[in-house]
C-alpha cells in the first residue's frame, strides 16, 4: 500500500487513486474422480480411463470423453506408467507478481506418458541442464515422500498431480523417435 | 446475409502502460465517444450496446457491463457482453454485427476495453497462483514447435517485431514505441520465454475500442465511407486433446474458410490487400499467415522475410503496430477489426495502405483455441 | 423475424448439498440431455452459445472449461456471454436471425456454492461508491423491497404468501432444492435475513445448469411434436447504482415486455426471475400480468436458484408448459444486477390448431 | 494471491485474492476528495438533476458532465433494510440498517449504513446526517455512516 497516493493525499491534492483490496473464499469440493486419482497418487499409481468410443486414454482421467461427449466410468479405468516423453518445453524467466514465488529460470514441459493418449502439461523437469532440454527426451517421475502425496482440488479446468509429482527427470534412455510424438505438439 | 451491415465510427483511447487519468467509465467513455463523433452521432442515436472485455479479475469487477451501462448511453437499451478469452473483441464486434444483419437493431455501439494496470493481469492468468507461466509461457512451446516444422530463420521473429514497431510508429494510439528499432535490438533484448525474446512480446496495457455499425440504411447516410461487411465467422476447438495441433490450429482454418466463403474470396493472398490478425508474439505473423491460408503450410515466414508484409508489401500485415505494440487484452481483437475499417475507409492516417478495397480482422484466445475473423469492403456486398 | 423453437429443455437437480463436481462435468448431462430430446445430431447444431460468471467459479477463463461438453472437435462455430444463460440465449436467436445457421444450443451455469455468493456478488456493484461498501445483493434487495410495501402498501404477509405459494409449487417440480408444504404464517415466523425480507423470501443458494436447444423454420416441427415458438425476445437495462433509480418499478422490465409484445394477448403461465419474493410484486406490474396468470409454477428462483442459469430455466420451464401441451403462450424472463437492474424478456407460444 | 491449501477431507479451500489500484478519472476523483474534505458533490445535468454520487455522465443520457455542485451532509431516509447479523466486511460490525438518503439538494440517494440502535429506529422519510470518519483520506468509507439528525 505504499504508493502515491499517499503521497499525494498528504500533499492535500486531489485524490486520484482508490486502493481496494479483493480477498474472496473459495471452497472446493473435490469430486469423485479427483479423489480417486488422488489415492491413486498416494499409492504411487497414475490412473487414467480409456474412452469406451474412441478408445484414447485420458491422463488424469475424465468422467466424459471430451471428443466424443460419452461418459467415462470407473470401469473404464486404468494404470499407466510414470515414464513418457517430452513432447514440448520452454524454459521461464519467472515474472514477478504479487504472489510469485519462483525466482529462477526453470523448465516446463508436456509429458506424453507411455500408455496414454494426451499429453501433461505444465510439468517440472528436474535433474538437467536447462540448454540440455529438448522434445523426445524420455522422463520419469520424481514422487514426493509418500507423506507428501497429496492430489489437488482442481478447478473449472480440472485437476492435476498436486504435490505427488515434484517433477520429471531423465531415465537415461535414448530419444524418443519425433514420429512418435508428431502428433503431441501440446 | 439477410440485412447488410456497415461500419461507419470508429474510435479508440491512445493506448498506455497505465491511464492513471481516466476511470474505467472514463477509459470506455473515449473510445465510445470518438467512434459515435466518427459515425456523426450522438449517445440517443443508439439502439443497442455490446461490450466485450477479457476475464473479470483483470479489473475486479464482476460483470463490469452492469456498472457501465449508463456510462455508455445504455439506460432503457439492450446490451451485452461477451466473453470469448482473447479473442473477444473480435467476437464482440460479430454479436454487433449479428444485431444489424439479423435485423434486430439499426444502429449498435460496440466497445471492448481493458485496463490492466488496476490489477495484476499474469496473475489473474495463473488463476491467482504462484508459478504463473503468462500467456508467454502458454506459447512458448507452440512457437518452438513452429520454428522446427517450418525451418524458420531465427531472424524472422526479429523481421516481424522490426516491422509492426515501426508501423506502430505511424500510429499515434499505440502504446509501444521504439523509433530507433532494429534487427539488433530486438535479438540483444532479454530472452523471457525461449524462444520469446522481450521485443518479440506484447506489452500489458489499458485501453479501449469502439465502433458503430448501422444498416444499409446508416450506411448509405453516412457522410464519411463506411466499410462494408461481407462475412464474419467465430470457431473453438477443444484446447487440449491427443492429435490436437495448436500451431496451426484447424479452429482458425475453419474460421477462415467460412469466412472466405461468405465474402467470395477464393484466393486470398491476392483477393486481400490488407490483414489485421492478432501477433501477440512476432513468430504468430507465419504462423497465422498459414494458418488463415495466405501461405502454404511451412511457406508463411518467407512473406515476412521478402518483406510483403509490411506496408508496400504484397499483404500488408498488422499496419497499426498489432498486438505487438498495443495490448489491452479485452479490446486487443476489437482493434484489429477496427483497424481492417479504418483502413477500408481510408482513415487509417500514417499507416494506411494505399487503395484498400477488401480488409481482414483477425483476433484469437484461449490456448489458440477461439478464433473470430470479420472480412470487410469498400464495397456493398 | 425468423421464427425459432425452443424444441428442447433440460436442467440439472440443483442441492442444497453442493456438487463436488466442476462446472463442465455437472452440465454434461444437462447438454447431453437437451441434444437427445432435440433429436439433433451434434454436427447438425449450427452455432452453440453458453453463459457463465468466472466470478462463481472464482476462476479466470472458467468458461473455457465448460466448452469441454460441447465436443468442440472438430471445431465449432460458438460464443460465450459473462452473463446469464437466457442472454446466450438472446445471442443464438439473433444468430439464426442473420439466416447463417438453422439450429443452436445454449446452455448457462453456475457453481453458487463454491464462494459465499453475498460477498462474490459485491463485485458487481460499481468499484468505487458501492463495493467499498460491501453492500451485498440480499441487502440491496431489500432496501427495494421496503420500497415497493411503502409504495404499495402491502406488508410483510404478503410477500410471505408469495414465497410460500412458490414453495408449495415446488413440490412438484423434481429439480427444486427447496419445497415444502408451508403457509405465509410458518415463513413469518422465520428470521429476517435482512428486514423487511425473510429468510424465505430470499432464493437458497444453488449450484445448477439449464440447456435449451433452438431451431428454425420448420425444422422445428419435424424434431419436437409441440414447438415453443419465440414470438418475442428484448431486454433493456437501467442506470446502475440503486439511488438512481426509481425502485417501486422496474423500468426496464416494462420497456423489454412491451418491445417483445407480451400485452398483445394473453400469457398462460410466466417464469418470472424474482429470486426475492417482493420482485413477483414488481415483475407482474411492469408486465401487466394479472391474477390469472400462473406465475412461477416450478417454484421459480425461490426454489432453485442457479446464478447463471436461472433465467435460461425459466425459459426453458416457459417452453416446457407448451412442449407438454399444458399452455399456449408463456413468458420466461432472465434478470441480472443489483435491484432488477437488468431484464430479459421472452414470449413463446405454441401452434395454434 | 491464492494459496491452495492441501486437499483434506475432500474439500480445498483457497482465497482470491488481490489489490487493485483504480486510478478514478476526474469526477469520481473530486467526489472522493470531497470526502476527505467532508464535502458530498453531485453532478448537475444538461436537465437540472443533481445526481448524488457525481458521474461523470448524465445516468439518462449518456452525456458528459462536468458540473459538480455540493449538497448537504443531512437529508431524508427514501428507503432503507435493516441487517440483523451483519458480514464481516459490512461497514458496522453491529446490527445497522442500510438508507438511501436524498441528502438535501439532490435529486438521487447515496446509500451508506444508517447507525441506530433497533429496526424500531428507523423509518421511510426520517431524517438523518452524515458521520464524518475522524481520519479521511478521500474514500467512500470516510463517511462512517449515517447517524439521526441531531445525534451526537
Amino acid at each position: 500500500m505504499s504508493d502515491t497516493t499517499e503521497v499525494e493525499e498528504a500533499e492535500g491534492g486531489p485524490v486520484r487513486f482508490m486502493q481496494q483490496h479483493i480477498a474472496l473464499d473459495y471452497v472446493m469440493r473435490v469430486s469423485p474422480i479427483a479423489t480417486r486419482f488422488a489415492e491413486g497418487l498416494h499409492r504411487g499409481v497414475i490412473l487414467g480411463r480409456r474412452c469406451p468410443s474412441c478408445s484414447l486414454v485420458f491422463v488424469p482421467p475424465r468422467t466424459f470423453c471430451n471428443i466424443c461427449t460419452v461418459a467415462m466410468g470407473d470401469s473404464q479405468e486404468l494404470e499407466v506408467t510414470d515414464r513418457g516423453m517430452v513432447t514440448a518445453f520452454t524454459i521461464l524467466t519467472p515474472i514477478q507478481y504479487h504472489g510469485q514465488q519462483e525466482r529462477q529460470d526453470y523448465a516446463l514441459a508436456s509429458i506424453l506418458l507411455d500408455g496414454a493418449d494426451g499429453t501433461v502439461g505444465q510439468q517440472r523437469l528436474l535433474d538437467l541442464p536447462l540448454e540440455q532440454v529438448r522434445t523426445g527426451l524420455r522422463v520419469e517421475a520424481v514422487w514426493a515422500s509418500e507423506d507428501d502425496r497429496r492430489g489437488d482440488g482442481g478447478g473449472a479446468m480440472g485437476f492435476g498431480f498436486g504435490s505427488a509429482i515434484t517433477g520429471w527427470k531423465p531415465t537415461g534412455e535414448p530419444d524418443a523417435d519425433p514420429a512418435s510424438y508428431a502428433e503431441h505438439a501440446l | 446475409m439477410a440485412e447488410r451491415c456497415a461500419v461507419v465510427g470508429v474510435g479508440q483511447t491512445h493506448h498506455t502502460k497505465v491511464r492513471d487519468d481516466v476511470s474505467l467509465a472514463g477509459l470506455l467513455r473515449e473510445a465510445a465517444g470518438r467512434a459515435l463523433e466518427d459515425a456523426e452521432m450522438t449517445w440517443s442515436d443508439i439502439d443497442a450496446v455490446v461490450i466485450g472485455t477479457a476475464p473479470d479479475t483483470f479489473e475486479g469487477v464482476m460483470m463490469p457491463e452492469l456498472y457501465l451501462a449508463d456510462a455508455l448511453g445504455a439506460s432503457g437499451k439492450p446490451m451485452l457482453r461477451v466473453h470469448t478469452a482473447g479473442s473477444v473483441g473480435g467476437s464482440t464486434a460479430i454479436v454487433a454485427s449479428n444485431l444489424i444483419t439479423g435485423g434486430v437493431r439499426k444502429r449498435v455501439l460496440t466497445v471492448a476495453f481493458e485496463k490492466q494496470s488496476e490489477g495484476d493481469t499474469t496473475w489473474a492468468l495463473g488463476g491467482g497462483r504462484s508459478g504463473s507461466v503468462g500467456a508467454g509461457g502458454y506459447f512458448a512451446p507452440h512457437i518452438r514447435g513452429y520454428i522446427d516444422r517450418s525451418k524458420a530463420p531465427e531472424y524472422v521473429g526479429w523481421m516481424v517485431a522490426v516491422k509492426d514497431r515501426k508501423n506502430a510508429l505511424l500510429n499515434p494510439y499505440a502504446h509501444l514505441k521504439v523509433p530507433d528499432i532494429s534487427l539488433e535490438m530486438v535479438k540483444e533484448s532479454p530472452m523471457v520465454w525461449d524462444p520469446v525474446r522481450r521485443l518479440e512480446s506484447c506489452p500489458a496495457s489499458d485501453g479501449a475500442c469502439a465502433m458503430v455499425l448501422t444498416d444499409e440504411a446508416g450506411g448509405d447516410a453516412a457522410s464519411k465511407p463506411a466499410a462494408w461487411l461481407h462475412g464474419t465467422a467465430m470457431r473453438s476447438e477443444l484446447g487440449q486433446f491427443p492429435g490436437r495441433d495448436p500451431i496451426s490450429p484447424k479452429a482458425g482454418q475453419d474460421c477462415a474458410a467460412d469466412v472466405y466463403r461468405q465474402a467470395g474470396i477464393t484466393d486470398p493472398i491476392n483477393d486481400v490487400d490488407m490483414v489485421e490478425c492478432y501477433v501477440p508474439f512476432s513468430w504468430y505473423e507465419p504462423m497465422w499467415m498459414e494458418n488463415l491460408g495466405f501461405a502454404a503450410l511451412g511457406d508463411g515466414w518467407k512473406l515476412t522475410e521478402d518483406g510483403e508484409t509490411e506496408i508496400g508489401g504484397k499483404l500488408p500485415v498488422n499496419c497499426s503496430g498489432g498486438v505487438l505494440s498495443s495490448n489491452p487484452i479485452g479490446a486487443s481483437g476489437m482493434l484489429r477489426f477496427a483497424e481492417a475499417a479504418m483502413q477500408v475507409r481510408g482513415t487509417a492516417g500514417e499507416h494506411q495502405v494505399p487503395d484498400v478495397r477488401t480488409a481482414v480482422g483477425h483476433a484469437y484466445g484461449g490456448a489458440a483455441q477461439y478464433f473470430a475473423m470479420w472480412v470487410l469492403r469498400t464495397e456493398k456486398p | 423475424m425468423r421464427d425459432v423453437a425452443v424444441v428442447s429443455f433440460a436442467q440439472a437437480p440443483t442441492s442444497s448439498t453442493p456438487v463436488s463436481d466442476t462446472e463442465a462435468q455437472m452440465l454434461f448431462p444437462v447438454v447431453a440431455e437437451a441434444m437427445e430430446r432435440s433429436g439433433l445430431r451434434r454436427d447438425e447444431i449450427g452455432f452453440t452459445c453458453s453463459g457463465s460468471a468466472d466470478y462463481l467459479a472464482g476462476q479466470s477463463f472458467a468458461f473455457v472449461g465448460n466448452l469441454e461438453v460441447t465436443g468442440a472437435w472438430p471445431p465449432i462455430s460458438e460464443s460465450h456471454v459473462e452473463m446469464d444463460g437466457a442472454w446466450a440465449l438472446y445471442e443464438a436467436w439473433v444468430h439464426l436471425q442473420s439466416g447463417h445457421v438453422d439450429s443452436a444450443l445454449v446452455f448457462g451455469s453456475g457453481i453458487s456454492s463454491r464462494g459465499d455468493l453475498r460477498e462474490v456478488l459485491c463485485l458487481q456493484n460499481d468499484p468505487y461508491y458501492l463495493m467499498p461498501l460491501w453492500a451485498d445483493h440480499v441487502s440491496l434487495a431489500a432496501l427495494q423491497a421496503r420500497a415497493v410495501l411503502d409504495a404499495t402498501g402491502k406488508g410483510e404477509r404478503d410477500l410471505a404468501e408469495i414465497a410460500a405459494r412458490c414453495r408449495r409449487s415446488a413440490v412438484a417440480n423434481p429439480f427444486a432444492q427447496r419445497f415444502a408444504d408451508v403457509t405465509a404464517d410458518d415463513l413469518l415466523a422465520e428470521p429476517y435475513a435482512v428486514a423487511p425480507l425473510r429468510t424465505g423470501d430470499c432464493p437458497p443458494v444453488s449450484d445448477g445448469a439449464a440447456a435449451v436447444v433452438l431451431v428454425a423454420g420448420d425444422r422445428a416441427r419435424e424434431v419436437c411434436e409441440h414447438p415453443a415458438w419465440i414470438r418475442g425476445l428484448d431486454h433493456r437495462i437501467e442506470p446502475h447504482y440503486p439511488g438512481l433509480r426509481d425502485l417501486t418499478v422496474s423500468e426496464s422490465t416494462r420497456l423489454a415486455g412491451e418491445a417483445a409484445g407480451v400485452g398483445d394477448r394473453p400469457i398462460d403461465v410466466a417464469e418470472l426471475s424474482s429470486s426475492f419474493s417482493h420482485e413477483e410484486l414488481l415483475l407482474r406490474a411492469a408486465l401487466g400480468l394479472g391474477d390469472a396468470v400462473d406465475v412461477n409454477p416450478s417454484g421459480g428462483p425461490l426454489a432453485a436458484n442457479p446464478v447463471m442459469a436461472t433465467g435460461l430455466t425459466r425459459i426453458g420451464e416457459a417452453a416446457r408448459q407448451i412442449h407438454d401441451g399444458h399452455a399456449t403462450r408463456t413468458l420466461g424472463h432472465a434478470t441480472s444486477g443489483p435491484c432488477l437492474q437488468q431484464n430479459l424478456v421472452c414470449v413463446l407460444e405454441g401452434d395454434r390448431s | 494471491m491464492c494459496s491452495t491449501a492441501a486437499v483434506t477431507s475432500g474439500e480445498s479451500t483457497y482465497t482470491l485474492e488481490l489489490p487493485y489500484r483504480r486510478s478514478v478519472g476526474p469526477v469520481v476523483g473530486a467526489f472522493l476528495t470531497g470526502l476527505r474534505d467532508a464535502t458530498v458533490l453531485g453532478s448537475r445535468t444538461a436537465a437540472g438533476r443533481v445526481i448524488v454520487p457525481a458521474l461523470e455522465y448524465d445516468p439518462d443520457t449518456g452525456d458528459e458532465v462536468s458540473d459538480l455542485v455540493p449538497v448537504g451532509s443531512a437529508g431524508v431516509v427514501t428507503t432503507w433494510a435493516w441487517v440483523p447479523e451483519p458480514l464481516r466486511k459490512h461497514p458496522l460490525d453491529r446490527p445497522f440498517a442500510w438508507a438511501l438518503v436524498q441528502l438535501d439538494g439532490a435529486d438521487t440517494s447515496l446509500l451508506h449504513a444508517l447507525d441506530v440502535g433497533s429496526i424500531d429506529d428507523v423509518s421511510t422519510g426520517m431524517r438523518v446526517q452524515i458521520r464524518w470518519r475522524a481520519e479521511r483520506q478521500g474514500h467512500m468509507t470516510d463517511i462512517e455512516c449515517y447517524e439521526p439528525e441531531g445525534a451526537s
